[in-house]
Formats: C-alpha cells, structure tokens, sequence
C-alpha cells in the first residue's frame, strides 16, 4: 500500500470526500463549513464539489442542526452534523442523549438513526474555558451511542469512514492540535473499525491506555523509557464506546500494571471508567494499583502557566509509571 | 356548503377517526385507573379535529413526529389501536414491542417519525427529515405537531428558522389547547397568536378554528402544496382546548369548569356531527358510526390485554442497530 | 430534638418554606411550582405564602430559567430552579456547565453563583427512556459544581437547605420513588454539611457504598445478610461532589471489600468513580475486586418486566456482595 | 441640530470611548500576530457606536452581559484598558487573573456580569439578572449585548419571551453585523430586521443605524426608561458592519473588498467626527483626542506587557466560592 504524509485534519478532509462521492444519501450541516471549509478547513472543497444543499452553512443554532441530523437519519441519509468547538455539544445534549440515543431502542427497533456529530476538543491552545473540554466520559454514560476519539491521521480517516457507514449515531471527537500533526496514510482506501483497539506499541512492564493525546503522551514516555529498560505497552481503545476491553484486559494481565493517560477532567472521567472495568476481569492480574492521568478538576484556564499546570502532559505520564512501578527508582526525570 | 365537496362520504372517515381516538383515549384512562398502564398518558380528548383534519391533507409518503400527546396523531396516521393500545399497556405485540410506552410509539411504516416526550423535541427532527427527504429526491412533506407550551422552547425558534432558510417541505402544527399543564398558555406568553410568531421566520402563520375539522383540513391542504411546491414551511395554530386533564397521572390541575363548560360546547365531535346532520345524515347512521368506533377500541383493548408483557432478556436488545462491532452484543 | 416521620417531598417543601421566610434574595422559578405546587408538590404551598414574583410559574424553557438562574445569582439572588423531571437537564447543560461552573472561576474569582438546580430522577415508573434517566456523573465531571442526592427525608431538608445558603451552583438528583418514602425529620431546625459522608450502618466485613436509592438497598441487604452473619457497612456519600472520600477509605481499610451501588448507567457512571478514587490510596488494603451494582447499559424501557431486568435491585446487591466474599458461599439468596 | 442638546462637550467623551476603542482592538492584533495573545481575539472595529450609544444611556447601577466579541462593551462601560490588555495577554493583574482571557472580561465593580464565548449564552442571564434585580429592590437595568448570529440560538427565544413574561427591565441589543465569522447573515435568516422578532413576545422592536452614536443613545434612552418605568423589555436591532475579520485567528473569511469599502463610508467614528466639525470643533482638537487615545492604549499595553503571569499554583483557585466544605480546597 502507497502511503503518504498527511495531517490528519486533511485525512478527516479526505474521508469525507471519499465517502460524500461513494453514497449521496451522506449531507454535511454546520456552521462555516461549506464557504468556508471548516474553522480548521477538515470541510475544505466539500461544498465546492457538492454543493450548497449537501454542504449547508447552518444558522448558529447547534440544538436544531442536531436535531435535523435524527430526522436526516430517520428518513434515509446519512448526515455528519459539525460542531464548530465540541464544547457547544451543551446545546446539543438533548438532541443527542433524549433522541438520536434512544429513538431505536424505544422504537423497539423500528428505526435506525446513522447520524455522525463530529468536532474539535480545543484544549491547549489558550482558548480558555468555554472551548477546550474533553466531554467524551458524558458520552460513554449514554447508552445507545458511539463515541470515537482518534490519536492521529491514519485512525481519525479510517473511523470517519466507518462511522459514516454505520448505522448508528456516532460522535467523534477531534484533538484541535492534532489536526495539523501528519501521520502516514494509505493512499487506497481503507475502514479503521469500530470497535476495535490498537496496541501501538507492545511492551512488557506497564499497560498504558490512552485516550487520544493521552496515546501520543504515551508513546512519548515509552521511547523516552526504553533507554531506561523499561518497557511500555500502549493501547490505543479509539473506540471509547463500544470499548474493546479485552485487549486491554489482555495486555493487563500480561504486564500488571496499568495507566491510563485521558485528557479529561479527572472526577467521573472516561480515565475511571477503564480503571473499574479492567478490576472487572483482571484484578487479580494487577500488582500495583491503576494510576490515572488526568486534566485537573478545574475549568481550562486561560494564561499558558495556568493551563499547562492543569493539562496532563508528559511528566504526569512519567510520575504515573513510577507509581505503578514502585521497586524500580524514579524513572524518567526529565 | 362548498367546504363538503364531495358529499358526507368524505366526511364520514373524519368522524370515525374522531370517534375512535376519543373512545381510545377514554379507554386509555380507564387502564390507568386500573393501573395497567404505566407512569402516564396524556388524552388528545377534545382536540381529535386537529390530528385528523392535518392527516387528511397529507399522503402516504408523508411523514409526521409527534408528542407526549400522540395517540391522535398516531391513529390519525392509520396506525392499528390493537398495537398501539398493546404497546401503552407494554406488551410485546406493540409498536415498540413495551419499550416506549404511551409516549413513544413510533411506525415507520406509517410515516409516523416518533411521538416524544420531550416537549419541543421534535422540532429540529422534523425539519432534517423533511430535508432529508428532498435530499433523497422523495416528495415528502413532514408534519411536526406540537403544543402551545412547547412554542416556547428554544427548539421552536432555532427549527422554524432552519426550516425557513432551508425552504423545507415541513408544517409546524401548534396544537393550543390554553394550557401546558397547569400553567394557562397565556401566562407563558404575551403574543396574541402563536401564528404571530412565523413573521421572525418570514414564512407563513395562520391560525384556525382546531375544532373545526374541515377548517383545519383546509389550511393543512393549503401548507401541503406550498411545501410540496418547495416554497417551504408554513406554521399553522389550532386553537382548541383538552376537555380532559392533563393527563391520567396529574390529573389534580385542570382548568376551571366555567371554561370547561364553554369548550365543551365547542366539541369538535359534535361540530362535525352537526355538520352531518344539516347535511342530511340520520341519527341511526351516527350511531352506527359511534357504536363501530366503540367496538374498534373494544377489540383493539382484547388484543393488548391478551398479548404477552416482553420477556425480561429483550430488555438489551435494540440498543444498537446491527453492525459488525455489535454482532458480540457488545452495549459499553 | 423533636422529630416526626414526614415524607422526603414534604422535608425538600419544608427546607423550601425555611429558607424562603429565612431569606428574601431566595427565590424559585420552574415549571408549574407555583399555582399547582410542583408535579410531586415539593412546592407546595410557596406561591401562596411568598407570592407569584418569589415562586414563579414559567414557561416551558429550561435553558433560560437555567440562565435566569445564573444571571440572578450573579446580582445577589439565591435563586432555585426546579427541571420537572432530570432528564430535562439536556436542555439546560450550556447555561449548567458553561456558564454555572464556570463564571467564577473565569472570572478570577470575581463572583459568585449561589444557585440550586434541582428536581426528580423519575426511574422505575414506567416513564421510560426519555423520564427515568440518573445523570449525576455527567455533573461530577464538571469542575465548579457541587452535586447531592439524598437517600432520605432527613437528608434531603439538610441538604437541600445548605444547597441553598452555599455559594456555589448545586444540582440536587431526588430519586422520585422516594418523595412518598416518610423517614424522621427533626422538629427544629437543622442543616446536613455538604461533602460529608453519612455512615447509615457500621460494619466489619463489606463496604457498600449507596448513592441515593443504593442506600436503601444496601440497608435492605445489610439486615438480611445480618442472619447469615455478613455484616456490611453502608456509606452514602450524599454529596457526590465534593466527595467524602476519607470516610469511604477508612471504611475500605477496615472491611477490605467495597461494592458500589447506584443506579446510572453502568459505563461512565459514578460507581467507576468511586472505585477509581478507592483504589488510589487504599488499593492495598483491598482483599477482592471491587463491584459495581448499577444500571444496564440500555436506555431504560417502558414495560415493568424490562425496566425491572435494567435498574439494580436487591438481588444484585447480594450477588456482588457474594462476588467480593468469595471464601464465603453465595449469600442472601432469596 | 438638536441631538447635541449640551453642545459638544457632552459628545466629546463619546468620542474618546470609540477612539480608545478602535486603538486598543488595533494594539490587541497586533500582540496576537506577535504570539503574546493566545487563542483568539474579535476585535470591534467599525462598531464603536453600539457599545458606546448604548452604555451612554446606563447608570452606575445597571449592568451589562457581553460577548466573545466583548472589549468594546467593557471599554464603554468603564473599565481600565490596562486590566483589560493585562487580562487579555494572560497576566495576574487581569480582571480575571489571567484565567479568562479575552472572551470572559468579568468586571462586578462595573457592572459587567461577564463576557460569554458561547454565542447566545448571556440571554438568560441578563434576564435573570433584571429580574433577580428586581426582586432585590435595586432600580438597575440590565443590557444584554448579542451577534445577528446570536439571534438565531433557541436562547435569544426562551429569554426574550421569559423576560416578556416577567415584564424584566432589560434591553436586548443585537449588533448587526452583516456576518457571523464566514456566515452572510442573509443567509441564515430570512427575516427583514431582526427587530421584527419582537413581535413574538409583544415587545417593542427597534432598528437603529449603529454607526450613529447619537442614534443609538437615543433609542437605547427610551429603552432604559421604559425598563424603569417596569414596562419590560426592548429588542433593539443595532445595523452595523465589522471592518476587520471575524477574529485574529480566523483571518481567511472576511467580506467582500466592495462591502468593506461601502461600510468604511459610514465608519462610526468618522460620522462622529463629521458632527463634531459640523459643530464648530476644531481639527487640532480632534488630533488631540485621538492623540490621547493613543497614549492610553499605549500606557494600558505597557502596563500589561510589564504585570506578571499568574504562578501555576493558582490554576486550582477560585474554582469554588469559599464555602465550609471547601475551606479544605476540595475539588472533587
Ligand atoms: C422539555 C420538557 N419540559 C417539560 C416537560 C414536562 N411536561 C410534559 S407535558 C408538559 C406541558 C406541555 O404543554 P403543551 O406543549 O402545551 O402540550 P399539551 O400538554 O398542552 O398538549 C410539560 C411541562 C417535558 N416533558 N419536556
Ligand atoms: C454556541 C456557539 N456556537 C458557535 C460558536 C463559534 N462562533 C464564535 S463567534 C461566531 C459568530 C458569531 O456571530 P454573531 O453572533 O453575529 O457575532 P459577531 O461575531 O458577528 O460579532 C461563531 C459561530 C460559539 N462560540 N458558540
Ligand atoms: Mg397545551
Ligand atoms: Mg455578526
């Protein structure tokens, strides 16, 4: 397979465009996405090629683009609705948790709603408060949906794909400053599945689980820690919901001991929830207790002291490995 | 008498929907007292002629979404009272096989989107699924039925506008009974019609007599060519009034009788009946339509009370749609 | 002190009737409070004793009361707003957790947001997917909330009262079932902390943690298992945020066993949270895995057989109770 | 010319709000292209006269909610530019210490209730806070200053009818624009002015030219005393253009060159000036102003670039009001 450089704003770019010219029952609604092409161009010359009525600059109203991408479903298409920071996901909780979650099962399965809601977690970027949550732990509390949170271009094309074609409501979440980090992508084309974990790198001594950064944090801690002999497994769920917890389980129980790197804030955070279902099955695996790397439970300020201070980053990831490993000396100082 | 154009043989099917709903809804009642029927249900008595003159415009690749208060909408779109009375007493032969309830029966294959419990939670569903349906080159037309209370949910605004810019084929049926709840509409409210309310969308608002079925016929007929023209969504107001309380669960906060005594002699049943009767239809014919009616709902109730409750291992399936992750099962 | 048994609707309603005579910048605004007294007549009476502009009918707009609440706190009000059911809370999440949590902290600690949102979690009634849903992790996970749920009559006058006299915005989750559930509530006044757990039994040998309806089933469990000679200690935290984790380690490192009951969903629920911050700093005092009792991961269905199969029951409690003793046979059969 | 009832002196201190204004969004984008300012920042270039008509029209005790959009509203309402500038480049001396940044200048002491980046999140709020007002017996007046694109949220619907309801003493103002980031607002809503939204809560609905100072004062006058008086809202529609991007960050989507030059005719700040001239004020005297304006901004930067970051212990601060669970710094 001939692969190439790209960011993974423009493999997102490219999934959609793949999957706007295979099925036309797939619109796209959202705000500045068409003229435009997306406040971070991931929608660049979609409206161009297909024009104004399946690429629709939406009024600023996320509750009702939300709402019209259930009804799109119900009748037949397929609509990838944008929320322009995922933060306005606020406005949209009724329309995704009371509707497109539960019309199928209360519907006894009469219908299906194949409905995509996909943006950017903006954290980092001095964005302050109100555009920079990573609220994919509210998601997996929410029967009934998908969530996806990928860590580079190669996955994020891959699962766009695949949750466009499934036939379930799906919401993606989008790291902003991945967006223009390149990854290698095949030039053919190809589905990431949902669903399914992807151990990044294997290793023997820790499990470490992260959740988009939270998997690049990772991989950071470990090239750094191999000169150290020690040596970490990275698992990258991609799919927080339907989570593969076997793979996790499995790694668990090989290396016992487990992390988990998640940007979220820490109470109630997608980060306990692995922590409770790896106990669930591989408690007695375990030789030290999980440790988890989180934001901190405080709204994302704005100054860069501030926010770095809050943001997990890579020596959170490091101290949490010490943790887990308490017969080994400090590792990774930095 | 232009507005019976084709004689009392078109106006007959109205009645005996309207007598069906009515009958369906006082039986409703009677389960609930009997406590077969869970947590609530919200009767449509009284205001039959709204649901039934709005079905009457549309066709059968129409679609409509509904309410907490949807048994008139549903049977106005020809769902069977068998299956829908089966699944608001929860067993298995109902529309949503026990898991929706009173409140969520949904039949896609009656174009009938979903009846909601979330006041004003349609709204925006509505509008993508008569999108949708241009979209999919479907001549369809969705009607989004909705109560005076949930005209002023924000989803009111944010879907008539989208609506209005998306010129889509959907009509906003605004039921005003005068009350949401407890709370008289005009409490929550300051604008003398909600029809008032279509000029923010540059569309047009029309306000009719709800109890009068063939006025309401009429300006649903009207909002259907305009839509199914493409010159998008009209808001149509039907003034009425729920002769019965709110629903069967609160029932402690209904109106005043004086208004009750006032409405009740507006009943769009009998509006219509009057309507037969100068037109020359006996009493005997009329009975005969009310004792069908009576008799519909009779079997309709045999068949839910002798239909089985869901078996307790369904509760986790329909979670998901079939899909290749979901084939183990798997729900988290 | 003089108690008397009253239910936990008519407790909340004198808590309600307290403070508002107590304190005149209190004041509620919801959906049908006033001229009816609330759906489960919480709110009965205030309309009539502190007028229509102190006890406000509204229109059915959950995220402007949730806004007008915010806003009126802000210039010195202490306003409680009602959501006739929880669910509802879809529709106020913005005004919630963008603004509510977060004003104060944005602003450096330059104002204040001394507000209630409270109302009933309506589950195992037969109102289905859309009425019966128990979302407190969502909140927990939001920096810049408290979160309650009571569990009694007692503790719902106590704590809803400190709601009101505290600064900060406080959701409160009242378990419908349990507002015609009467328990002893003192004559005179009293106030139950916020972030203090309550120990409702001591024992040596499980630590159940109950939120809400969890309690009781927890004290259902501990007098049958007393019998058999299992004797559980049963914490409800009441606050879920700020959380009384001290009182829950000190009970683990005692007991060595911990099971978690709540009735959210199973993933991403509260329950994992519990087990995630137990095992930070007592994961060696463990002697088993910990279990959690919650809810099925499926919207919650209308008919009684399916809802029945879908929330925690007592049977579930004795089972995990039975999974963490595992020396011990199964227990608690009934 | 009778709008200048007390000769010029009255309008020169208008003129010092726009011209300190237009100066300190000038120096804010140019400390964001020199990467000293994070995220974002939407300057209010070409729409001085809003902020600074309507806040003319204000008392010490009225109050004011903003947008993402915000430093103009802040600067007119009489904040300190330098706690502004320092805010904005994330120092301790910040209104908000640094936490917020320039979309959430918080200023209580002024009667800024806060600046919102979610579009449409303050409409609640300011009804909220003309009603708690109310209720407290304080005689203030809130404005709630909001995009064209902020109209068409379901909150601009919910809270201008609640505030209808409540007869609440606050003054919508929505700063048309023409654009909401790339978004022509034509395009997004079909309806003339967006005054005539009013007609949907029965409340008085106004159109005023916003690059007209005095303009703006006057209808926004008449908005305040009718709130006085207890006679509720007023939706005022506010018709201007923003001669910059939609933000320093997002550059790439602005209008076209022909609307930009047509706009830069009627630049609000030179219309005032042509009155001012018209009135007999010499050029050297404008000079002057727009000379000390410049030293302001000037010193106000200065000051910023010298105020130092907060420390990274206060990230955990302020996230909770004291309260006695908290005493111990609990967070979760
Ligand atoms: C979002 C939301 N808020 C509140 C409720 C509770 N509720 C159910 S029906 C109802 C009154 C609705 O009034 P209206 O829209 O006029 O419909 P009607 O019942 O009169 O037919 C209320 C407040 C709800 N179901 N959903
Ligand atoms: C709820 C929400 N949706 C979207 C955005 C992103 N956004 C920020 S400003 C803006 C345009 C706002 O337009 P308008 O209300 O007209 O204000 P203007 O920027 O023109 O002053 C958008 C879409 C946001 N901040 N909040
Ligand atoms: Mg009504
Ligand atoms: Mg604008």
């Amino acid at each position: 397979m001939k692969t190439r450089e790209i960011t993974m704003a423009a493999a997102l770019n490219e999934a959609l465009h793949e999957e706007m010219a295979r099925d036309e029952s797939v619109f796209m609604i959202g705000e500045d996405i068409g003229r435009n092409g997306g406040l971070f161009k991931v929608s660049d010359g979609l409206q161009k090629r297909f024009g104004a009525a399946r690429v629709v600059d939406s009024p600023i109203s996320e509750a009702a683009i939300s709402g019209a991408g259930v009804g799109a479903a119900l009748v037949g298409c397929r609509p990838v609705v944008e929320l322009q920071h995922f933060d306005f996901v606020t406005l949209a909780m009724d329309q995704i948790v009371n509707h497109a979650a539960k019309w199928r099962y209360m519907s006894g399965g009469n219908v299906r709603v194949p409905l995509v809601i996909r943006g950017p977690v903006a954290n980092g970027v001095g964005l302050a408060a109100q555009h920079s949550q990573s609220l994919e732990s509210w998601f997996v509390h929410v029967p009934g949906l998908v969530v996806i949170m990928p860590s580079n271009p190669y996955d994020a094309k891959g699962l766009l794909k695949a949750a466009i074609r499934d036939d379930n409501p799906v919401l993606m979440m989008e790291k902003r400053l991945l967006y223009t980090k390149s990854g290698p992508v095949p030039e053919e084309e190809y589905i990431v599945p949902i669903g399914v974990a992807d151990v990044k790198r294997t290793g023997s001594d820790v499990t470490v689980v992260g959740i988009s950064q939270g998997v690049n944090l990772a991989l950071q801690a470990a090239r750094q820690l191999e000169r150290e002999g020690v040596d970490l497994e990275v698992i990258d769920p991609r799919t927080l919901k339907p989570l593969d917890i076997d793979t996790i389980t499995d790694s668990v129980r090989k290396t016992g001991r487990l992390v988990v790197v998640s940007e979220g804030a820490r109470a109630g955070g997608f980060a306990s929830e692995v922590v409770a279902r790896v106990l669930d099955t591989a408690y007695d695996a375990l030789k030290a207790a999980p440790v988890r790397v989180t934001a901190a439970d405080t709204p994302i300020p704005y100054a860069a002291p501030l926010e770095r201070a809050v943001l997990p980053g890579l020596q959170d990831v490091l101290t949490a490995i010490t943790a887990v490993m308490p017969n080994k000396t400090k590792v990774g100082s930095v | 008498m232009n507005r019976v154009a084709n004689g009392v043989d078109e106006l007959l099917p109205l009645l005996d929907q309207m007598l069906v709903i009515r009958a369906f809804e006082k039986r409703v009642v009677e389960l609930f007292d009997q406590k077969l029927v869970r947590g609530s249900a919200h009767p449509y008595i009284g205001m039959e002629a709204i649901a039934v003159g709005i079905c009457a415009a549309l066709g059968e690749n129409d679609y409509i979404t509904s309410t907490h208060r949807g048994h008139g909408h549903c049977l106005a779109r020809g769902l069977e009272p068998g299956r829908m009375m089966a699944e608001i007493l929860g067993r298995e032969a109902g529309y949503c096989r026990g898991k929706g309830g009173s409140m969520h029966i949904t039949a896609m294959e009656h174009g009938m989107l979903g009846a909601d419990g979330i006041v004003g939670g349609s709204h925006g569903i509505a509008v993508g699924a008569a999108y949708g349906s241009v979209l999919l080159g479907q001549d369809s037309v969705v009607v989004c039925f909705f109560g005076d209370g949930a005209a002023n949910e924000g989803s009111f605004h944010e879907a008539l506008n989208l609506a209005s810019v998306l010129s889509a084929p959907v009509i906003f049926v605004c039921e005003n009974n005068q009350w949401a709840l407890s709370t008289p509409t005009r409490s929550t409210m300051r604008v003398e019609n909600i029809s008032d309310r279509a000029v923010s969308y540059a569309i047009p608002g029309v306000s009719v007599d709800g109890n009068d079925v063939l006025a309401v016929r009429e300006v649903a007929a009207e909002a259907v060519s305009r839509a199914r023209r493409g010159e998008g969504p009209t808001l149509i107001e039907a003034k009425s009034y729920r002769m019965s309380p709110h629903s069967a669960f609160a029932t402690g906060e209904t109106s005043t009788p004086e208004e009750l005594a006032e409405w009740s002699l507006k009943d769009p049943i009998n509006r219509l009946v009057d309507i037969l009767r100068a037109s020359g239809v006996e009493e005997d014919r009329i009975r005969k339509h009310n004792e069908n009616a009576a008799s519909l709902i009779e079997a309709a109730t045999e068949f839910a009370l002798e239909a089985s409750p869901p078996p307790a291992e369904q509760a986790i399936h329909d979670v998901y749609a079939p899909a290749d992750w979901a084939r183990e099962g798997r729900l988290s």
